[in-house]
């Protein structure tokens, strides 16, 4: 449920018109022959911001604060500033087109962007693309596997590379005879075909598979057919409302009881957390509810620059230790980090010239410093050496496709909603399974 | 230039607008069928308009899965996306088929907007569900992206064109005093000969090419169709272009159109963006569009240029009707 | 089988609610010919001043009972301010819908811009099951079909019993000759708006209750079953909205136990076209009723 | 057509119509014949609206045939009727209040060309030459009533009188052969009246045949050859109105009705 389409039509005249002055008092823009520009950079963030998905948006702007706040904290990028700009894609494609046109044409320097999720990639992807504005997204989507678009980067799995790994955290927790409940739409597309492929060669059963509406009054018969199955474990997918109506009818209707839940690191978030709390307990949350997806070590130097940098700024502080778990933000963070020192690597920040840096900023090298921050990667760069950029979620290796990803892990809720990694499963297990 | 690609996105959205609002004003203020169900039509188009131009769903590893894939070249597609509105505009008009009280049969659209959009989203096999279409191709990827864009544009506009040309051989002359008739009082235009239920199903499939048109034009211009395009309320958003515009009125609603946008344009310039929740202005813009209706509704029903009558002048004097 | 027992018990839980909501909505359209959109956005209305008293420590019936109380003044002077005088400058029934459908979504939007776009809860259920002739019911779900029985059970008295209902039902049926014998119409049209509107809270509450986690479309959401439900039992007629209300429930329940959930709702839609295709008073719908659901 | 019909043009077989358990209408039989004016009468609620609507198509019967000009039509929907030329007008004059009144006569005439799908396809040359006759046949019929001025005058702002002056030209503009009236005087003026009354002679003189209910006993009288006097759904009696007048039955029926 994104905006009326009139009202996509007046943000977009507000655009026009100052994006007409823009380009009147600026010699900035993204494509101009001077490979140079002045004032602030901006990194936009392109996510839904409103709609059933908005939760998307506070998740993947945090870590834009703090690449930038450490970014601007070393003195920018080549005497640029840079700052975050929230571009809103509402979850629906036919508003996100005009929004982010929009932003592209009226956001002075916007050199780069992150996000983009699956909701909307498909669409977004080629407008970022097309305005040469390289891009760190976050979307799962399988189609982006074979991706071909120059300016495009993904450091995160696919979607069904997540449902396997669904599927082997189970097996290893013993939980071999699983309900799938899926809300319709929600990981029912993209986790499902991985799961079913992986669930059987790990010796385990799909018992019952189950597409629920989102937001139902009531779930009482969905239930009766669950508890019917008695399965160990439930993998899940859902919003934090329909979770909570959900197994707040299951608990009520089972004389208290609660199968375990394995669901998607996505779910790491205080709104799943505050809502399945406030109807089943905290107990069944911290000691059953898996989070598994796309994951990192928390012991590298670059997650505390970026733990630290979250708790620093005011606007991140309290989602901090939540991020702390989740793969799609420390992607954006990293993302963030390796265009900047692309930038620096190119001498430009303008996206036609620096693209190419990219994977010279993350490739082994012989003789290259391997650098956890932007700070150090500037100073290596400017004592005139080679760089490995190795961050949060590990060296990162671009297939031709510009699409890389690492390992994921099992998380657990703690008590006060932040959250903590109960085991790893490795990135070719996974990709094994599929 | 990205401000340029920006007007190019205006413009097709305009073009899109003003297809739709037309259409529904053929049904709505000239004919007075309330179609709730409006934007069903709309997505009729889209959806034909996709799995037309898309290849089979097979070849795509998976991303996604729905019926057809006919890889349709794209003047065929439109025309089949206006096609599959007329067709899908016809079967909700049959929900009119009963002489039932008018705000009955709005509300039996209102529903069948509902049910269809309930349906398609649970289905992932027919459309892809609630995550819909995407990667729809683009007609003119072959040419140089800004000649494309533009391309783009001109298509839109010949369609508008077509399309106003079309309109008007239905709101002018006896034809359109016939539906206005209707709309005025269904039951005295029966008793005057006039077969309601047939006019109204001719109407409702007009209407429906037209939105089927928009759709289709839409979808081919942002490569992506899914159910959160088309949630029922987006009707609302055209049916208030044509009540303040001027229910029954072409240049109206076409104004219509327009003001909507200016009077929102207004509102998101006094509205600073609040960075704790950016999506306030959008909550404003739908409470915007419902106040506007029903401020309309209130004290201007006819609009803000109403429609007007022809004048018959004496015996041998001829006659401009529109 | 035993999974079809078990659904047809919840659909009785869920058709409470929505007989709840459905009586309300159908006393309002006997009483003023109005099919007023708006109801839905005013249940979630309800349902957010129920939240904001329980998270001031206010007891959750408490909360459905000062909720009703709000929803109830909120629906008189909606009607009176904004509905009574369009429909006495002519307005069309047509033009009444859109707008109630704009009133709806302006409700749910300053709704949305005043509490945010999350979920919110009323707290844990208490977890205990009851089993009934093969029935399974939560608590929660026992205590909605008991407060709805009861407060179905008050109307008839009010309807049957008192000189206001009879002077209600009079009304609903005949608004003219109800004033030429002396009724006040105007009075008796808002003491109905009161009460319909009390029913619209009370069900607002009571869904926020039994859903246990909501948003701002949670009326919006929950309408079509009710209308579906007054318009099954013959709109303007508060007994056929009960039994509407059991039927839609028992139905979309079964259908997502054996079937796919997903077109649970879908039961609902096609309850209410079939009923305005085929036969639009209603079940129990009264000859006159008829005559009023048709043109002119 | 008409000549095999004989001098009957209206044929009412035993119509019923019941709402629920009510019979409204309950085996009603009468005949009309060709260029009379025929009367409808009765107390409140002895159905005769029923009936007319029933006649008319606006409401269909439960059981029962309708013949008119020789066809059965009692299957026909309302605008069938009226392209046969069965033609009714409303108990309160129902205007297309958008349209202007010369609009409101013109919009009457069925089977326009400029209504086809010829003429929508074709555009106006196609159609412009029947719209000027009917232009000028609408003016003719304007001045006769005497509403020339009211021409391009929105239909609403006209006053209850026009309203149904208009409404009588529009079934005119028809070319019916048969006029169904719901209480035609209704609201009017007494000199109005008079008017309308002299109007109706006439056309009946011109050949058209009329069907009327009527409240006032009087412009019955004056009116109507033969009178169809209903009570509670039935046909009571049926005559010359100076004869029903002395009818023990009819008498009866108005003080209880």
């Amino acid at each position: 449920m994104g905006s009326p389409r009139i009202w996509r039509f007046a943000t977009v005249m507000v655009g026009a018109t100052v994006g007409l002055s823009a380009c009147g008092s600026s010699s900035g823009g993204n494509n101009t022959t001077v490979p140079t520009q002045t004032g602030n950079i901006t990194a936009g963030v392109i996510a839904p911001f409103t709609g059933p998905a908005a939760q998307f948006g506070k998740l993947l702007s945090a870590p834009c604060f703090a690449a930038t706040d450490l970014i601007n904290q070393a003195g920018g990028i080549l005497g640029h500033q840079i700052s975050c700009s929230a571009i809103d894609d509402t979850g629906d494609a036919a508003d996100a087109v005009p929004n982010v046109t929009r932003a592209i044409a009226t956001t002075t320097n916007l050199d780069m962007t992150v996000g983009l999720e699956s909701n909307t990639a498909a669409t977004t992807v080629p407008l970022v693309n097309a305005a040469k504005i390289p891009t760190i997204t976050t979307n799962g989507l399988v189609a982006f596997t074979t991706n071909k678009l120059p300016y495009y980067w993904r450091l995160t799995p696919s979607d069904d590379a997540n449902g396997a790994a669904f599927a082997v955290w189970a097996v290893q927790k013993g939980f071999k005879n699983v309900a799938v409940v899926f809300q319709n739409g929600i990981g029912s597309e993209g986790n499902l075909p991985g799961l079913q492929s992986a669930m059987p060669k790990l010796g385990g059963t799909l018992g019952l598979q189950l597409t629920i509406p989102a937001d139902a009054a009531s779930y009482s018969s969905e239930v009766a057919r669950v508890i019917a199955a008695h399965p160990d474990a439930l993998i899940w997918s859902a919003d934090p409302q329909t979770t909570a109506t959900f197994m707040s009818e299951y608990k009520q209707l089972n004389n208290g009881s609660l199968p375990a839940m394995v669901t998607a690191t996505d779910s790491l978030t205080p709104d799943f957390f505050g809502a399945l709390t406030h109807v089943v307990g905290v107990d069944y949350v911290t000691n059953n509810v898996y989070l598994v997806g796309s994951s990192f070590s928390q012991t590298t130097a670059a997650f505390a620059t970026y733990k630290g940098a979250l708790s620093a700024d005011s606007k991140t502080s309290a989602i901090a230790d939540v991020l702390s778990a989740v793969g799609p933000p420390a992607s954006a963070y990293d993302g963030i980090n390796i265009l900047a020192l692309a930038m620096v690597m190119a001498k430009t920040t303008i996206g036609s010239y620096y693209n190419q840096f990219v994977t010279q900023v993350v490739s082994p090298k012989s003789g290259a410093v391997v650098v956890s921050d932007y700070a150090s990667g500037l100073a290596a760069l400017k004592a005139g050496k080679q760089i490995q950029y190795v961050g949060v979620i590990g060296a990162v290796v671009f297939n031709k496709y510009h699409n890389a990803a690492g390992e994921f892990a099992a998380n657990v809720f703690a008590a006060d909603g932040s959250a903590s990694r109960v085991g790893t499963i490795s990135g070719s297990k996974v990709l094994g399974l599929l | 230039m990205a401000w340029e690609y920006y007007l190019v996105v205006m413009l097709v959205y305009l073009g899109t607008d003003l297809l739709a609002v037309w259409g529904l004003n053929l049904e709505f203020g000239v004919s007075g069928v309330a179609n709730l169900a409006y934007i069903v039509v709309v997505a009729a188009g889209a959806y034909t308009f996709a799995i037309c131009t898309l290849g089979p769903s097979s070849g795509n590893g998976g991303f996604q899965t729905y019926i057809g894939g006919f890889t349709l070249p794209f003047p065929l597609a439109l025309l089949a996306g206006a096609l599959a509105g007329a067709v899908v505009g016809t079967l909700i008009g049959v929900t009119g088929l009963k002489r039932l009280r008018q705000d009955y049969q709005a509300v039996a659209m209102l529903v069948v907007s509902l049910m269809v959009a309930t349906v398609v989203s649970a289905d992932t096999g027919f459309l892809n569900g609630s995550a819909g279409l995407a990667l729809i191709p683009n007609p003119f990827a072959d040419l140089d992206p800004e000649v494309a864009r533009w391309a783009y544009v001109a298509v839109v506009a010949f369609c508008c064109l077509i399309g106003f040309l079309v309109l008007r051989r239905f709101t002018t002359g006896p034809i359109g005093r016939t539906l206005r008739a209707m709309r005025d009082d269904d039951t005295a235009a029966s008793a005057a000969g006039k077969n309601v239920i047939g006019l109204r199903l001719v109407v409702q499939a007009v209407g429906g090419a037209f939105g089927g048109l928009s759709g289709a034009l839409l979808a081919g211009f942002i490569g992506g169709w899914s159910p959160s395009a088309w949630v029922y309320i987006e009707t609302l958003a055209f049916l208030s272009c044509v009540i303040v515009g001027g229910m029954g009125s072409d240049r109206g609603v076409s104004l219509g159109t327009l003001i909507i946008a200016v009077l929102l344009l207004q509102g998101v310039q006094f509205l600073p963006q609040i960075s704790s929740s950016p999506g306030l202005s959008e909550d404003f813009g739908w409470i915007i569009l419902g106040a506007s209706t029903i401020i309309f509704i209130w004290f201007r029903p006819q609009g803000v240029l109403p429609e007007r009558r022809p004048r018959y002048l004496g015996k041998s004097s001829s006659h401009s009707p529109g | 089988m035993q999974l079809i027992i078990e659904a047809i018990g919840f659909g009785i839980a869920t058709g409470a609610v929505i007989a709840l909501g459905a009586v309300g909505f159908s006393v309002q359209f006997g009483i003023s010919n109005i099919l007023n959109i708006t109801y839905g956005s005013l249940m979630t209305l309800a349902a957010y001043v129920g939240l904001l008293l329980i998270n001031h420590g206010v007891n959750a019936w408490l909360a459905l009972v000062l909720g009703a109380v709000v929803v109830g003044v909120v629906s008189v002077v909606y009607h009176r301010a904004l509905l009574a005088p369009l429909v006495r400058r002519g307005t069309r029934a047509i033009a009444m819908v859109i707008v109630t459908v704009s009133a709806g979504i302006i409700l749910q939007y300053v709704i949305v811009s005043i509490a945010g776009p999350e979920s919110h809860s009323y707290g844990e259920q208490s977890g205990s099951t009851l089993h009934l002739i093969g029935f399974t019911l939560s608590a929660g779900q026992v205590a909605i079909i008991v407060l709805t029985a009861s407060l179905m059970l008050g109307l008839h008295l009010l309807l049957t019993r008192t000189t206001l209902g009879k002077a209600m039902r009079a009304t609903s049926s005949n608004r003219t000759l109800a004033r030429s014998c002396g009724i006040s119409t105007d009075r008796v049209s808002d003491i109905a708006w009161l009460i319909s509107g009390s029913l619209c809270g009370a069900a607002g509450v009571a869904l926020a209750i039994t859903t246990v986690s909501f948003d701002f479309s949670l009326g919006s959401l929950f309408l079509i079953p009710m209308i579906a439900a007054a318009v099954l039992g013959g709109i303007g007629q508060p007994y056929g909205a009960m039994l509407g209300g059991l039927i839609v429930g028992v139905s979309s329940e079964v259908a997502a136990a054996v079937s796919n959930p997903n077109y649970k709702d879908v039961v609902a839609f096609m309850i209410l076209i079939i009923m305005l295709l085929v036969r639009p008073r209603g079940l129990f719908g009264a000859a006159w009723s008829t005559r009023r659901l048709m043109e002119g | 057509m008409s000549g095999d019909a004989g001098t009957v043009i209206l044929d009412v077989d035993r119509l019923e119509k019941h709402y629920g358990g009510v019979h409204a209408v309950d085996g009603v039989s009468f005949t009309v014949e060709r260029g009379s004016i025929t009367g409808l009468i009765g107390p409140n609620g002895a159905g005769k609206s029923t009936a007319l609507a029933v006649i008319g198509g606006y409401v269909s019967p439960t059981a029962g045939r309708i013949h008119f000009d020789g066809a059965d039509i009692t299957g026909y929907p309302m605008h069938a009727r009226a392209r046969v030329g069965l033609v009714r007008t409303f108990q309160m004059a129902r205007v297309f209040g958008n349209l202007t009144t010369i609009e409101n006569l013109l919009v009457a005439v069925p089977r326009q060309r400029g209504e086809s799908a010829a003429g929508i396809l074709a555009g106006k040359w196609f159609w412009r030459g029947e719209e000027r006759q009917l232009v000028e046949r609408a003016r003719a019929l304007l001045d006769t009533f005497g509403m020339s001025t009211k021409a391009d005058d929105p239909a609403r702002t006209l006053s209850g009188g026009q309203k149904r002056a208009v409404e009588i030209m529009r079934a005119l503009m028809m070319k019916p052969k048969l006029l169904l009236l719901d209480e035609p005087m209704a609201g009017l003026s007494p000199s109005l009246s008079r008017q309308l009354e002299d109007m109706l002679i006439r056309l009946a003189g011109d050949g058209l045949s009329l069907l009327l209910v009527e409240h006032e006993l009087d412009t019955v009288d004056r009116l109507c050859g033969k009178v169809v006097v209903m009570a509670q759904g039935r046909v009571l009696s049926e005559g010359r109105m100076a004869e029903l007048r002395l009818s023990r039955e009819v008498q009866d029926a108005y003080v209880i009705g």
